[in-house]
Protein backbone atom coordinates (compact mmCIF):
# COMPACT_ATOMS: atom_id res chain seq x y z
CA UNK A 1 0.00 0.00 0.00
CA UNK A 2 1.02 3.95 -0.44
CA UNK A 3 1.64 6.19 2.50
CA UNK A 4 3.43 9.62 2.12
CA UNK A 5 6.40 10.49 4.00
CA UNK A 6 7.28 13.59 5.19
CA UNK A 7 10.66 14.67 6.14
CA UNK A 8 11.35 18.00 8.75
CA UNK A 9 14.51 19.87 9.91
CA UNK A 10 17.59 17.84 10.07
CA UNK A 11 15.64 14.30 8.68
CA UNK A 12 14.63 16.37 5.33
CA UNK A 13 18.72 18.06 4.85
CA UNK A 14 20.33 14.77 4.87
CA UNK A 15 17.35 12.63 3.00
CA UNK A 16 17.59 15.21 0.35
CA UNK A 17 13.78 15.27 0.22
CA UNK A 18 10.82 17.24 2.21
CA UNK A 19 8.00 14.44 1.05
CA UNK A 20 7.46 11.34 -1.00
CA UNK A 21 4.98 8.54 -1.73
CA UNK A 22 6.40 5.07 -0.66
CA UNK A 23 4.95 1.72 -0.74
CA UNK A 24 4.74 -0.61 2.36
CA UNK A 25 3.68 -4.17 3.35
CA UNK A 26 0.41 -4.13 4.29
CA UNK A 27 -0.63 -3.93 7.69
CA UNK A 28 3.04 -2.20 8.05
CA UNK A 29 3.90 -0.53 11.14
CA UNK A 30 5.27 3.27 11.31
CA UNK A 31 8.97 1.60 12.00
CA UNK A 32 8.88 -0.17 8.64
CA UNK A 33 8.69 3.19 6.72
CA UNK A 34 11.61 4.59 8.95
CA UNK A 35 13.54 1.59 8.70
CA UNK A 36 13.03 1.91 4.73
CA UNK A 37 13.93 5.66 5.26
CA UNK A 38 17.76 4.71 7.10
CA UNK A 39 18.39 1.92 4.75
CA UNK A 40 18.06 4.41 1.60
CA UNK A 41 20.09 7.48 3.97
CA UNK A 42 22.28 5.56 6.00
CA UNK A 43 23.28 8.99 7.14
CA UNK A 44 20.24 9.59 9.23
CA UNK A 45 21.06 6.20 11.71
CA UNK A 46 22.60 8.39 14.38
CA UNK A 47 19.43 9.98 14.11
CA UNK A 48 17.77 7.39 14.69
CA UNK A 49 17.36 6.80 18.09
CA UNK A 50 15.80 10.81 18.77
CA UNK A 51 13.03 10.49 15.60
CA UNK A 52 9.52 10.64 16.88
CA UNK A 53 7.07 9.15 14.15
CA UNK A 54 3.68 10.90 13.49
CA UNK A 55 0.81 9.83 11.50
CA UNK A 56 -1.93 11.97 10.71
CA UNK A 57 -0.59 14.64 12.51
CA UNK A 58 -0.61 12.92 16.06
CA UNK A 59 2.53 10.95 17.49
CA UNK A 60 2.18 7.26 17.10
CA UNK A 61 4.61 4.62 18.83
CA UNK A 62 6.84 3.19 16.18
CA UNK A 63 4.71 -0.32 16.16
CA UNK A 64 1.44 1.99 15.15
CA UNK A 65 -0.28 0.14 12.03
CA UNK A 66 -0.56 2.16 8.74
CA UNK A 67 -3.24 2.38 6.83
CA UNK A 68 -3.31 3.32 2.85
CA UNK A 69 -2.97 6.69 2.49
CA UNK A 70 -1.71 7.91 6.28
CA UNK A 71 1.08 10.86 5.98
CA UNK A 72 3.77 9.47 7.94
CA UNK A 73 5.52 12.14 9.57
CA UNK A 74 9.65 11.97 10.80
CA UNK A 75 9.67 14.54 13.74
CA UNK A 76 13.54 15.23 14.70
CA UNK A 77 13.94 16.54 18.38
CA UNK A 78 12.26 19.65 18.22
CA UNK A 79 13.00 23.23 18.91
CA UNK A 80 10.23 25.83 18.80
CA UNK A 81 9.71 28.88 21.46
CA UNK B 1 -7.00 30.63 20.02
CA UNK B 2 -3.34 29.30 18.94
CA UNK B 3 -1.65 30.53 15.35
CA UNK B 4 1.15 30.50 12.95
CA UNK B 5 2.52 33.78 11.66
CA UNK B 6 5.20 35.24 9.25
CA UNK B 7 4.99 38.40 10.63
CA UNK B 8 5.87 39.85 13.70
CA UNK B 9 3.50 39.17 16.31
CA UNK B 10 1.67 41.82 17.29
CA UNK B 11 2.23 41.21 22.01
CA UNK B 12 -0.35 43.99 22.63
CA UNK B 13 -3.41 41.69 20.56
CA UNK B 14 -1.99 38.49 22.48
CA UNK B 15 -2.94 40.21 25.72
CA UNK B 16 -6.26 41.53 24.59
CA UNK B 17 -7.32 37.97 22.92
CA UNK B 18 -7.80 36.47 26.82
CA UNK B 19 -8.68 39.86 28.64
CA UNK B 20 -11.73 39.14 30.47
CA UNK B 21 -13.84 40.45 32.98
CA UNK B 22 -13.91 37.40 34.83
CA UNK B 23 -9.65 37.41 35.03
CA UNK B 24 -7.63 39.00 37.49
CA UNK B 25 -4.38 38.00 36.26
CA UNK B 26 -2.74 37.47 33.26
CA UNK B 27 0.77 35.93 32.64
CA UNK B 28 2.27 35.98 29.14
CA UNK B 29 5.64 34.72 28.24
CA UNK B 30 7.56 35.72 24.98
CA UNK B 31 10.80 34.15 23.83
CA UNK B 32 12.76 36.25 21.72
CA UNK B 33 15.95 35.67 19.60
CA UNK B 34 18.95 35.75 21.99
CA UNK B 35 22.10 37.52 20.19
CA UNK B 36 24.17 34.22 21.83
CA UNK B 37 24.10 30.54 22.28
CA UNK B 38 26.41 28.42 23.84
CA UNK B 39 29.39 31.00 23.84
CA UNK B 40 28.86 31.81 20.02
CA UNK B 41 27.23 35.16 18.85
CA UNK B 42 23.74 34.73 17.00
CA UNK B 43 22.63 36.95 14.45
CA UNK B 44 19.03 35.74 14.02
CA UNK B 45 16.66 32.22 13.87
CA UNK B 46 14.73 30.73 11.27
CA UNK B 47 11.83 28.44 12.04
CA UNK B 48 10.16 25.90 10.31
CA UNK B 49 6.99 24.04 11.12
CA UNK B 50 4.96 20.81 10.29
CA UNK B 51 2.21 23.33 10.39
CA UNK B 52 -1.31 21.09 10.19
CA UNK B 53 0.49 19.26 13.43
CA UNK B 54 2.07 22.10 15.05
CA UNK B 55 -1.38 23.86 15.20
CA UNK B 56 -3.28 20.70 16.50
CA UNK B 57 -0.43 20.06 19.31
CA UNK B 58 -0.96 23.62 20.64
CA UNK B 59 -4.61 23.06 20.38
CA UNK B 60 -3.79 20.39 22.17
CA UNK B 61 -1.76 22.03 24.77
CA UNK B 62 -4.06 24.51 25.05
CA UNK B 63 -7.57 21.88 26.22
CA UNK B 64 -4.57 20.34 28.91
CA UNK B 65 -4.35 23.87 30.47
CA UNK B 66 -7.88 23.76 30.72
CA UNK B 67 -8.08 20.53 32.14
CA UNK B 68 -5.67 21.00 34.66
CA UNK B 69 -6.17 24.92 35.79
CA UNK B 70 -9.57 26.93 36.53
CA UNK B 71 -8.45 29.14 33.91
CA UNK B 72 -10.28 31.45 31.55
CA UNK B 73 -8.62 31.87 28.04
CA UNK B 74 -5.07 30.67 26.06
CA UNK B 75 -3.22 32.43 23.44
CA UNK B 76 -0.27 30.64 21.66
CA UNK B 77 1.11 32.57 18.83
CA UNK B 78 4.45 31.41 17.36
CA UNK B 79 6.28 33.18 14.62
CA UNK B 80 8.16 31.05 12.10
CA UNK B 81 10.55 32.11 9.21
CA UNK B 82 13.28 34.16 9.86
CA UNK B 83 13.39 36.09 13.39
CA UNK B 84 16.47 38.68 14.00
CA UNK B 85 17.87 39.37 17.26
CA UNK B 86 15.24 40.90 20.01
CA UNK B 87 12.39 40.08 17.97
CA UNK B 88 9.93 37.64 19.38
CA UNK B 89 9.23 33.65 18.11
CA UNK B 90 7.07 32.91 20.53
CA UNK B 91 4.09 34.26 22.52
CA UNK B 92 1.48 32.47 24.96
CA UNK B 93 -1.07 34.22 27.04
CA UNK B 94 -3.21 33.38 29.92
CA UNK B 95 -5.65 34.30 31.81
CA UNK B 96 -7.13 32.97 35.61
CA UNK B 97 -9.37 34.45 37.80
CA UNK B 98 -6.07 34.27 39.98
CA UNK B 99 -2.73 34.75 39.38
CA UNK B 100 -0.89 31.35 40.79
CA UNK B 101 -2.82 29.64 37.93
CA UNK B 102 -2.21 31.77 35.35
CA UNK B 103 1.87 31.66 36.17
CA UNK B 104 1.46 27.89 36.54
CA UNK B 105 -0.33 27.04 33.22
CA UNK B 106 1.41 30.13 31.20
CA UNK B 107 4.68 27.94 32.76
CA UNK B 108 3.43 24.45 31.63
CA UNK B 109 2.84 25.43 28.24
CA UNK B 110 6.06 26.81 27.01
CA UNK B 111 7.67 23.85 29.02
CA UNK B 112 5.76 21.60 26.33
CA UNK B 113 5.45 23.84 23.29
CA UNK B 114 9.51 23.54 23.64
CA UNK B 115 9.69 19.56 23.97
CA UNK B 116 6.27 18.80 22.08
CA UNK B 117 5.12 21.03 18.79
CA UNK B 118 6.58 20.25 15.24
CA UNK B 119 8.99 23.32 14.85
CA UNK B 120 12.35 23.56 14.66
CA UNK B 121 14.86 25.73 14.44
CA UNK B 122 18.30 26.89 12.49
CA UNK B 123 20.88 29.18 14.20
CA UNK B 124 22.43 31.85 11.74
CA UNK B 125 25.82 32.77 13.77
CA UNK B 126 27.86 35.50 13.19
CA UNK B 127 30.76 33.38 11.99
CA UNK B 128 28.41 32.40 8.62
CA UNK B 129 27.60 28.91 9.67
CA UNK B 130 23.99 27.93 10.15
CA UNK B 131 22.83 24.83 11.95
CA UNK B 132 19.72 23.21 12.94
CA UNK B 133 19.65 23.44 16.91
CA UNK B 134 20.56 20.78 18.68
CA UNK B 135 22.61 19.49 15.57
CA UNK B 136 25.36 18.61 17.30
CA UNK B 137 24.38 15.80 19.64
CA UNK B 138 26.56 17.52 22.68
CA UNK B 139 24.73 20.38 22.72
CA UNK B 140 21.57 19.26 23.30
CA UNK B 141 21.82 18.89 26.89
CA UNK B 142 21.99 23.05 26.80
CA UNK B 143 19.21 23.68 25.17
CA UNK B 144 16.87 25.89 27.13
CA UNK C 1 12.09 50.59 35.24
CA UNK C 2 9.03 51.11 38.08
CA UNK C 3 6.09 53.68 37.77
CA UNK C 4 3.32 55.02 38.86
CA UNK C 5 0.21 56.13 36.03
CA UNK C 6 -3.06 57.89 36.37
CA UNK C 7 -3.30 56.39 32.45
CA UNK C 8 -3.75 53.33 30.98
CA UNK C 9 -0.97 51.16 30.89
CA UNK C 10 0.90 50.57 27.78
CA UNK C 11 1.03 47.01 27.59
CA UNK C 12 3.53 47.71 24.57
CA UNK C 13 5.82 49.78 26.16
CA UNK C 14 6.61 47.77 29.26
CA UNK C 15 7.94 44.15 27.05
CA UNK C 16 9.50 46.85 24.73
CA UNK C 17 11.30 48.10 27.72
CA UNK C 18 12.42 45.03 29.08
CA UNK C 19 13.66 43.43 25.39
CA UNK C 20 17.32 42.80 25.20
CA UNK C 21 19.51 41.38 22.37
CA UNK C 22 20.81 39.13 25.21
CA UNK C 23 17.40 37.83 26.37
CA UNK C 24 15.56 34.56 25.52
CA UNK C 25 12.81 35.27 27.49
CA UNK C 26 10.39 37.49 28.87
CA UNK C 27 7.97 36.86 31.59
CA UNK C 28 5.18 39.41 32.26
CA UNK C 29 2.33 39.70 34.72
CA UNK C 30 -0.58 41.96 34.07
CA UNK C 31 -3.24 42.14 36.89
CA UNK C 32 -6.54 43.49 35.99
CA UNK C 33 -9.64 44.84 37.33
CA UNK C 34 -12.14 41.36 37.97
CA UNK C 35 -15.50 41.37 37.73
CA UNK C 36 -16.12 40.02 41.26
CA UNK C 37 -14.90 39.39 44.64
CA UNK C 38 -15.58 36.90 47.10
CA UNK C 39 -19.03 36.25 45.73
CA UNK C 40 -19.91 40.00 45.32
CA UNK C 41 -20.38 42.00 42.09
CA UNK C 42 -17.74 44.47 41.51
CA UNK C 43 -17.44 47.71 38.90
CA UNK C 44 -14.49 49.22 39.18
CA UNK C 45 -11.49 49.39 41.56
CA UNK C 46 -9.50 52.60 43.09
CA UNK C 47 -6.38 52.51 43.55
CA UNK C 48 -4.45 55.27 45.85
CA UNK C 49 -0.86 54.97 47.02
CA UNK C 50 1.94 56.54 49.39
CA UNK C 51 3.49 57.84 46.43
CA UNK C 52 6.96 58.81 47.11
CA UNK C 53 7.30 55.14 49.34
CA UNK C 54 5.71 53.29 46.95
CA UNK C 55 7.90 54.25 44.04
CA UNK C 56 10.86 53.28 46.53
CA UNK C 57 9.60 50.22 47.44
CA UNK C 58 9.14 49.19 44.26
CA UNK C 59 12.79 50.10 43.23
CA UNK C 60 14.13 48.15 46.39
CA UNK C 61 11.82 45.46 44.72
CA UNK C 62 13.47 45.67 41.40
CA UNK C 63 17.41 45.65 43.10
CA UNK C 64 16.10 42.41 45.15
CA UNK C 65 14.95 40.89 41.81
CA UNK C 66 18.70 41.48 40.02
CA UNK C 67 20.34 39.83 43.14
CA UNK C 68 18.48 36.98 43.11
CA UNK C 69 18.15 36.09 39.66
CA UNK C 70 20.46 36.70 36.77
CA UNK C 71 18.09 38.71 34.69
CA UNK C 72 18.05 41.53 31.59
CA UNK C 73 15.87 44.17 33.16
CA UNK C 74 13.20 44.72 34.99
CA UNK C 75 9.89 47.41 34.79
CA UNK C 76 7.09 47.81 37.04
CA UNK C 77 4.29 49.89 36.48
CA UNK C 78 1.33 50.31 38.63
CA UNK C 79 -1.79 52.44 37.72
CA UNK C 80 -3.49 54.78 40.30
CA UNK C 81 -7.08 56.09 40.46
CA UNK C 82 -10.51 54.02 38.87
CA UNK C 83 -9.71 51.14 36.76
CA UNK C 84 -12.68 49.82 35.44
CA UNK C 85 -13.15 46.06 34.95
CA UNK C 86 -11.23 44.00 32.40
CA UNK C 87 -8.67 47.40 32.44
CA UNK C 88 -5.00 46.52 33.55
CA UNK C 89 -3.90 48.20 36.96
CA UNK C 90 -0.30 46.80 37.32
CA UNK C 91 2.29 45.34 34.75
CA UNK C 92 5.21 43.69 35.71
CA UNK C 93 7.74 42.38 32.46
CA UNK C 94 10.96 40.54 33.70
CA UNK C 95 13.28 39.91 30.53
CA UNK C 96 16.41 36.83 31.47
CA UNK C 97 18.83 34.73 28.94
CA UNK C 98 16.37 32.42 30.09
CA UNK C 99 12.77 31.66 30.60
CA UNK C 100 13.06 29.76 33.90
CA UNK C 101 14.76 32.91 36.01
CA UNK C 102 12.00 35.21 34.37
CA UNK C 103 9.07 33.30 34.99
CA UNK C 104 10.54 32.78 39.01
CA UNK C 105 11.24 36.72 39.24
CA UNK C 106 7.98 38.22 37.74
CA UNK C 107 6.82 35.26 40.52
CA UNK C 108 8.13 37.30 43.57
CA UNK C 109 7.74 40.34 41.93
CA UNK C 110 4.43 40.41 41.83
CA UNK C 111 3.75 38.61 45.27
CA UNK C 112 5.85 40.98 47.04
CA UNK C 113 4.31 44.30 45.59
CA UNK C 114 0.89 43.10 46.94
CA UNK C 115 2.53 42.85 50.57
CA UNK C 116 5.09 45.74 50.66
CA UNK C 117 4.18 48.48 48.07
CA UNK C 118 2.12 50.83 50.26
CA UNK C 119 -0.74 50.92 47.34
CA UNK C 120 -4.08 50.44 48.82
CA UNK C 121 -7.94 49.64 46.89
CA UNK C 122 -11.45 50.54 46.65
CA UNK C 123 -13.67 48.08 45.97
CA UNK C 124 -17.04 49.57 44.26
CA UNK C 125 -19.32 46.77 44.16
CA UNK C 126 -22.36 46.73 41.57
CA UNK C 127 -24.82 47.09 45.31
CA UNK C 128 -23.53 50.98 45.23
CA UNK C 129 -21.11 50.19 48.43
CA UNK C 130 -17.52 50.85 48.58
CA UNK C 131 -15.23 49.33 50.88
CA UNK C 132 -11.35 49.17 51.15
CA UNK C 133 -10.12 46.13 50.10
CA UNK C 134 -9.28 43.69 53.43
CA UNK C 135 -11.69 46.51 55.60
CA UNK C 136 -13.57 43.22 56.90
CA UNK C 137 -11.10 41.50 58.73
CA UNK C 138 -13.65 38.31 57.40
CA UNK C 139 -12.53 38.89 53.97
CA UNK C 140 -8.70 39.37 54.53
CA UNK C 141 -7.51 35.44 54.64
CA UNK C 142 -9.50 35.67 51.15
CA UNK C 143 -7.50 38.37 49.32
CA UNK C 144 -5.79 37.29 46.60
CA UNK D 1 9.88 68.11 68.50
CA UNK D 2 7.52 67.92 65.66
CA UNK D 3 7.28 65.24 63.24
CA UNK D 4 5.30 65.41 59.86
CA UNK D 5 2.51 62.28 60.68
CA UNK D 6 0.62 61.03 57.47
CA UNK D 7 -2.45 58.38 56.78
CA UNK D 8 -3.74 56.31 54.02
CA UNK D 9 -6.53 54.36 53.28
CA UNK D 10 -8.91 53.28 56.35
CA UNK D 11 -7.07 54.68 59.03
CA UNK D 12 -7.52 58.20 57.18
CA UNK D 13 -11.14 57.59 56.68
CA UNK D 14 -11.53 56.82 60.36
CA UNK D 15 -9.21 59.05 61.71
CA UNK D 16 -10.97 62.20 58.97
CA UNK D 17 -7.43 63.80 58.14
CA UNK D 18 -4.15 63.03 55.63
CA UNK D 19 -1.96 64.25 56.99
CA UNK D 20 -0.56 66.74 60.19
CA UNK D 21 2.07 67.92 62.52
CA UNK D 22 2.44 66.35 65.81
CA UNK D 23 4.60 67.32 68.91
CA UNK D 24 6.09 64.65 70.49
CA UNK D 25 8.55 64.10 73.31
CA UNK D 26 12.37 64.24 72.14
CA UNK D 27 14.15 60.60 71.46
CA UNK D 28 10.32 59.17 71.28
CA UNK D 29 9.71 56.20 69.25
CA UNK D 30 7.55 55.64 66.46
CA UNK D 31 4.86 53.86 68.33
CA UNK D 32 4.08 56.87 70.46
CA UNK D 33 2.91 58.68 67.57
CA UNK D 34 0.56 55.80 67.16
CA UNK D 35 -0.27 55.29 70.18
CA UNK D 36 -1.17 59.11 70.59
CA UNK D 37 -2.99 58.83 67.11
CA UNK D 38 -5.14 56.07 68.28
CA UNK D 39 -6.01 57.31 71.53
CA UNK D 40 -7.15 60.60 69.25
CA UNK D 41 -9.56 58.29 67.50
CA UNK D 42 -10.46 54.77 69.31
CA UNK D 43 -12.05 53.86 66.55
CA UNK D 44 -8.44 52.63 64.89
CA UNK D 45 -8.10 50.31 68.19
CA UNK D 46 -9.24 47.38 66.02
CA UNK D 47 -7.26 48.03 63.37
CA UNK D 48 -3.47 48.70 65.28
CA UNK D 49 -2.52 45.20 65.30
CA UNK D 50 -2.23 45.01 61.23
CA UNK D 51 -1.01 48.95 61.29
CA UNK D 52 2.68 48.71 60.07
CA UNK D 53 4.91 52.57 60.50
CA UNK D 54 7.05 54.15 57.81
CA UNK D 55 9.60 57.09 58.80
CA UNK D 56 10.97 58.97 55.76
CA UNK D 57 9.34 56.93 52.88
CA UNK D 58 10.72 52.98 55.02
CA UNK D 59 9.91 50.76 56.63
CA UNK D 60 10.56 50.54 60.31
CA UNK D 61 9.81 48.90 63.96
CA UNK D 62 7.58 50.91 66.14
CA UNK D 63 10.65 51.40 68.57
CA UNK D 64 12.40 53.55 65.30
CA UNK D 65 13.52 56.43 67.44
CA UNK D 66 11.94 59.78 65.80
CA UNK D 67 14.16 62.99 64.74
CA UNK D 68 12.86 66.42 64.49
CA UNK D 69 10.72 66.84 60.86
CA UNK D 70 10.73 63.32 60.42
CA UNK D 71 7.72 62.09 58.08
CA UNK D 72 5.64 59.17 59.93
CA UNK D 73 2.90 57.23 57.74
CA UNK D 74 0.72 54.62 59.06
CA UNK D 75 0.53 52.19 56.79
CA UNK D 76 -2.85 50.01 56.78
CA UNK D 77 -2.69 46.55 54.95
CA UNK D 78 -1.71 46.85 51.61
CA UNK D 79 -4.13 45.59 48.84
CA UNK D 80 -2.25 47.25 45.77
CA UNK D 81 -1.35 44.86 42.79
Amino acid sequence: MNVRLKLFSVARDIAGFDEQVVVVAAHADADAVLRQLVEAHPALEEWKGSLRLAVNCEYVNRSHRLNEGDEVAVIPPVSGG
Amino acid sequence: MVSLTLNRINIKAVVDDVTTPESGGIDLFVGTTRNHARGRSVTLLEYEAYRPMAVGVMEQLELEAHRRWPLNRVAIVHRLGKVPVGEASVAIAVSSAHRKEAFEACRFLIDTLKKEVPIWKREYFSDGSIEWSGEHASSRAEHD
